[in-house]
């Protein structure tokens, strides 16, 4: 259910015929929420512009894989990329927006994402190329962890780039990274302002009444 | 024009404490039969340049399983947990770095370029052990070419020439490889009569390979 | 989806002054209609960046021959007069680049790289003009990204959602151009259905072309 | 007559099963002398690997054309190259040989062959990557332009790249670029060595008798 508004929230904000990539994990099932008649393109850094659903049973091809390694399809005017060109898309511009997941965001905007010291340690993999370079970056993720909060003062964990995130969308809350602070511009359906402010450890901007998400499709 | 070779035999060549780039985007595009020959053979003390480092007890996982490894360079290792402890506990050298980054410093070795200035890990922990350079007042973190003495790659198709065509995702990093490694390996899924592959449909041309893998 | 425009239609927005990646070499793979178009605009001050400045009169050298280009970076003008003339005689600016230097200084700004580091030009006149970087106890010269307003390519086949695919020698300079001009402008033999461009058969992604040229 | 001479010695230089790059003009000559069947694969620095015997009346075709722009064929086995793989085959030391032409060599094996500044300015396209990364330069020209030697002390005009050559082959000559000097390797038939020595403005190391070019195919 909270998952299900993360993917419904962030699908809007991915606008028609724009190249997108989404991220292993949460970030991937934004691609359910998104009509394939608006033209989006969705990039697999593994290897492939315009990344489909999942195949069917009995359709799956070992040669046409997503970047967690599960099966995939390709859409009609999807392209093969080796990794170069793969990520000569991402670094020179080309990419739209990226959506991630996230194990921190500070109130500089600046996102953790790929390593816990000693505890957690999968690699960078596109991450760092995806969060540097790409024209926008949304940060799709649980508000908290276990209970703890994700939206801290200053990251603990060492940071995946040098660059502030464009928009934090939770199960709670829409926030968007300013010169000023973390906005807090949207509330989750039947979630207060308190309730927000409760689950995150740094400070929010709030200014007047804030909204709920429009969730619709 | 080549004479195919057995996987068995690829590897014989290879002495303990090799340095072997490896295609393939976790199953997808690894030549799976150079992997295993290499597991095999029991060489030690192996430098694995890839990707990722597959999953646990399988393909290179069981390479790193089987103690053959003794220092991995790749983007991503969260789908290998022996990867992680061997990093984490120190048994093994585990260099991690982006991807992007990656492929780019293994293309620079086989275009003849002399590195890679990226924006990508300024400002991170990546950027600590690496050279940021200042051009025309702009910041680069610089990474220098890489290379190995072996290469390990997988085509779709191949032809007797050693030309190879990919297919789909299978692409990812074997293109950068077949250029960059001293001495390259192709596994491919057929061998085709020269003529076959049309010459917009060859992406790595035949004259850097060295050794073509028979059928199986 | 894109929505084909004519060429005259491509170079109306083109103001005076702005630079221009072309792609072909010599009369192969050059995208003439859109060339066409811009000489008949009569567009001045044009800067020119491709690999050559094509025959005296024809295409880019009717350009060239017309005035209205002031600045020419290519790699060979030994079969222009025209632009020969306009170096000796400094009517035109001319910077002559090593071709394999050119088209990866295109490459890497459409790739997002911080420039080149290459052996070529070092101890010649060409390193005069350039940096020369010392990384890790070697020189590399070093060329910057190219920039460009905006991009002509030529390609044999192109889809509606602008993927292009390209045959025999026509590739040469047209995927580097089509990933680094700021608006690029794609001319096909044909377009075809999306789909009929196999995802193998693409090479340069329909999201890096902003306009299709109409058939004629 | 002199230039079948070049041709036809330069083509014994090359191995079969290499991958070799002939300059525009005399150089590309030199592919007549060699036969089909021993397997080298001629680079076109425009966008081939396979380059083929000039097409038959009828058969040109505008999507293939060599270097310097004429019709072109395509062997059996040949590789559609974009510019940038083009010379990274070049730069990454692929090439086993590359033969061009020359307007000056000097005494230390250094080639001038891209520009007479004030004169003659078509531009290095591809010469000053092929001269200064290709595993070995042949220089195949006329031992002298216009009755001036084209073998010098030094230089005088912009060099390709700073790099011995390996060999040149000249109408007169083969002369071989080392530490200690040119040295005169062999006589073009009928050719002889005070006629070499007089020919050129360079200085040359005689080591015994000069043999005869064997020009046999």
């Amino acid at each position: 259910m909270s998952k299900d508004i993360i993917l419904r929230r962030t699908a809007k904000e991915l606008e028609p015929d724009s190249f997108v990539n989404l991220g292993i994990g949460l970030p991937t099932g934004v691609a359910a929420y998104v009509s394939p008649e608006n033209g989006i393109f969705f990039h697999s850094e593994n290897g492939l512009v315009g990344l489909g659903a999942k195949p069917a049973p009995g359709l799956e091809d070992p040669s046409l894989t997503d970047a967690g390694g599960g099966f995939a399809s390709a859409v009609p005017g999807a392209m093969s990329i080796d990794s170069n060109l793969s990520f000569g898309l991402v670094r020179g511009g080309h990419l739209a927006v990226t959506v991630l997941g996230g194990l921190q965001v500070d109130e500089t905007g600046r996102l953790a994402n790929w390593i816990v010291p000693g505890k957690m340690v999968p690699g960078m993999g596109g991450a760092m190329d995806l969060v540097a370079c790409a024209n926008r970056v949304i940060v799709a993720m649980q508000h908290t962890a276990k209970g703890a909060p994700k939206i801290v003062p200053k990251c603990t964990l060492p940071l995946t780039a040098d660059r502030r995130v464009d928009l934090i969308i939770t199960d709670m809350a829409v926030i968007r990274p300013t010169d000023a602070g973390l906005v807090l511009e949207e509330r989750a359906p039947g979630v207060t302002v308190d309730q927000i402010v409760e689950a995150t450890a740094a400070t929010l901007i709030i200014k007047g009444v804030v909204p709920e998400m429009d969730l619709a499709a | 024009m080549k004479h195919p070779i057995s996987p068995e035999e690829a590897v014989a060549g290879i002495p303990d404490g090799a340095s072997i780039m490896i295609g393939g985007f976790l199953r997808c595009g690894r030549p799976q039969r150079l992997i295993e020959a290499l597991l095999a053979s029991g060489k030690k003390n192996l430098t694995i340049i890839s990707n990722d480092t597959g999953f646990a007890g399988e393909g290179i996982g069981a390479l790193i399983s089987s103690g053959q490894v003794a220092r991995v360079v790749a983007s991503h290792i969260g789908t290998n947990p022996d990867t992680q402890k061997g990093l984490i506990e120190k048994t093994m050298q585990v260099d991690l770095v982006p991807q992007g980054t990656l492929v780019e410093q293994i293309r620079a070795k086989g275009h003849g370029l002399g590195g890679v200035l990226t924006k990508t890990g300024l400002g991170t922990i990546v950027a600590d052990e690496a050279e940021v350079l200042t051009l025309n007042g702009e910041q680069w973190l610089y990474a220098p070419p890489l290379t190995a003495d072996f290469g390990f790659v997988y085509a779709d198709r191949a032809d007797m020439v050693g030309n190879l065509a990919y297919t789909l995702t299978e692409l990812n990093f074997n293109p950068a490889i077949a250029m960059a490694a001293d001495t390259v390996f192709a596994e491919a899924r057929v061998i085709v009569p020269v003529g076959a592959i049309t010459p917009d449909d060859v992406r790595t041309p035949g004259i850097v390979i060295d050794h073509l893998i028979a059928r199986a």
